[in-house]
């Protein structure tokens, strides 16, 4: 599960894509570092619109492809989803 | 013909955007099946022309590769865990579809039909509420993501086993 | 692509000893379909080649030309009055089967997945009930002429509309 | 549903038809006569074991291709089916 060491990817789906306007980020991480400690550096890339939209109470968030529940730590070579509500068949 | 574990049915999850062929999986099926093979559920979706009384022009469905297949395979589980099944087959489309092209085909494989219908069901609901897919149903109006209804999340809700059933009005 | 009055699908009913191709019947229903279509539940029934521990070595069926589709009709009837159906397709051979060999084949199309499984389901739980078709299991032991179960009368009473539910105890 | 006048045709299936020993039978019929006087008749081509499993209670019987419930009259060109349990599917 994990990638390039030094990096934090980070991954939006469907309308949180569309929101944010792209579908993959990557966060330079030479340490553990928190959820909260992600959403702040997104900040730099991303509208005040486009986080509002990321921690909405429906957004899941997945680490690994595994989903979780913060507080967390993400690590380098994660991967980090934000997975706004599914809907299959 | 290979040797299937009663509880351990041969099971298939694909997602991709490639279009399938049901008389070629039933034959699929049929050729790796053995004698004890007595009953087939299978269901097809396929992307309707209007919603709500507006025309549909397409369909578009997102998913994540590994993450989705992993949803898919723990519905599965669900039902193989429930019932006696030999066989189950899940394909799920992504990408760009129009409308009345197929979108999900599930077949299911048992001795008997109850098991094999009730299967088929289950994960078709389970789908819908569970699996990591996102759709965008496309109107000239403008596109909207699709979420699960309420009623959904209660056909959901109705496979909950007995003994998770509190107040003991299930039939 | 003939016009549907919601209330009345195109419905085909065939009883003989041929055998009957599943991705034809799929691919003839989808010609014949317009885009209100959007969901298909299927069954496919086989001979099994065991029962009770036996060896099963063909099955033969009889039927009553005539009373016989009559009897399915009604069953298709049930089904299409209580959920809004698009296409019914129910195809039951007669005559000397043998293990592995498809029996029967039923094709449900509706505009919705819950419409098409309940009505799949009701369709050969009343098939096992009151179709007039009669099979014979032959086993090296001899043959014996098969009656539907009391597991499958309940399964038929199951479907006993809510109106007709004296006691009130259905979910 | 009426075939030669003057005849009734009888018919057996499945375990009956195997008992009777046929699955087809006719009698001359030249004016209406109960299921009564039908089994009478039978009597003189079958044995009393066949006509015992033709009355059992499990045994359906149709005319003209509709289950009825005795009393009965069947008519010159009816046809009268013996139905033991059925299952389909």
């Amino acid at each position: 599960m994990t990638g390039d060491s030094g990096q934090l990817r980070v991954l939006f789906f469907a309308g949180l894509r569309e929101e944010v306007g792209t579908g993959e980020l990557s966060l330079e991480l030479t340490e553990a570092c928190s959820l909260e400690d992600v959403l702040r550096r997104l900040q730099r890339h991303l509208s005040a619109a486009a986080i509002a939209t990321l921690t909405a109470e429906n957004v899941r968030i997945a680490l690994n492809h595994s989903l979780i529940t913060p507080p967390v730590e993400c690590h380098p070579g994660d991967e980090l989803a934000f997975l706004p509500p599914v809907t299959g068949g | 013909m290979s040797e299937q574990t009663p509880n351990l049915p041969h099971v298939q999850i694909r997602v991709s955007p490639d279009d399938f062929d049901i008389g070629a999986e039933w034959q699929s099926l049929r050729q790796r099946s053995g004698g004890e093979l007595g009953a087939v559920a299978t269901f097809i979706g396929l992307v309707r022309d209007r919603d709500k009384g507006e025309a549909v022009t397409g369909l578009h469905l997102e998913h994540y590769p590994g993450m989705t297949e992993q949803s898919i395979e723990r519905i599965v589980s669900i039902a193989s865990e429930r019932w006696p099944l030999l066989d189950v087959l899940v394909v799920h489309r992504v990408g760009e579809l129009a409308p009345r092209d197929q979108i999900v085909f599930v077949q299911v494989a048992s001795g008997h039909r109850a098991a094999a219908f009730s299967a088929a069901q289950l994960i078709m609901d389970y789908l819908k509420t569970d699996a990591v897919i996102w759709k965008r149903e496309d109107k000239a109006t403008g596109g909207q993501w699709l979420q699960a209804s309420e009623l959904d999340e209660q056909r959901k809700a109705q496979w909950r086993p007995p003994s998770e059933d509190k107040d003991g009005q299930d039939a």
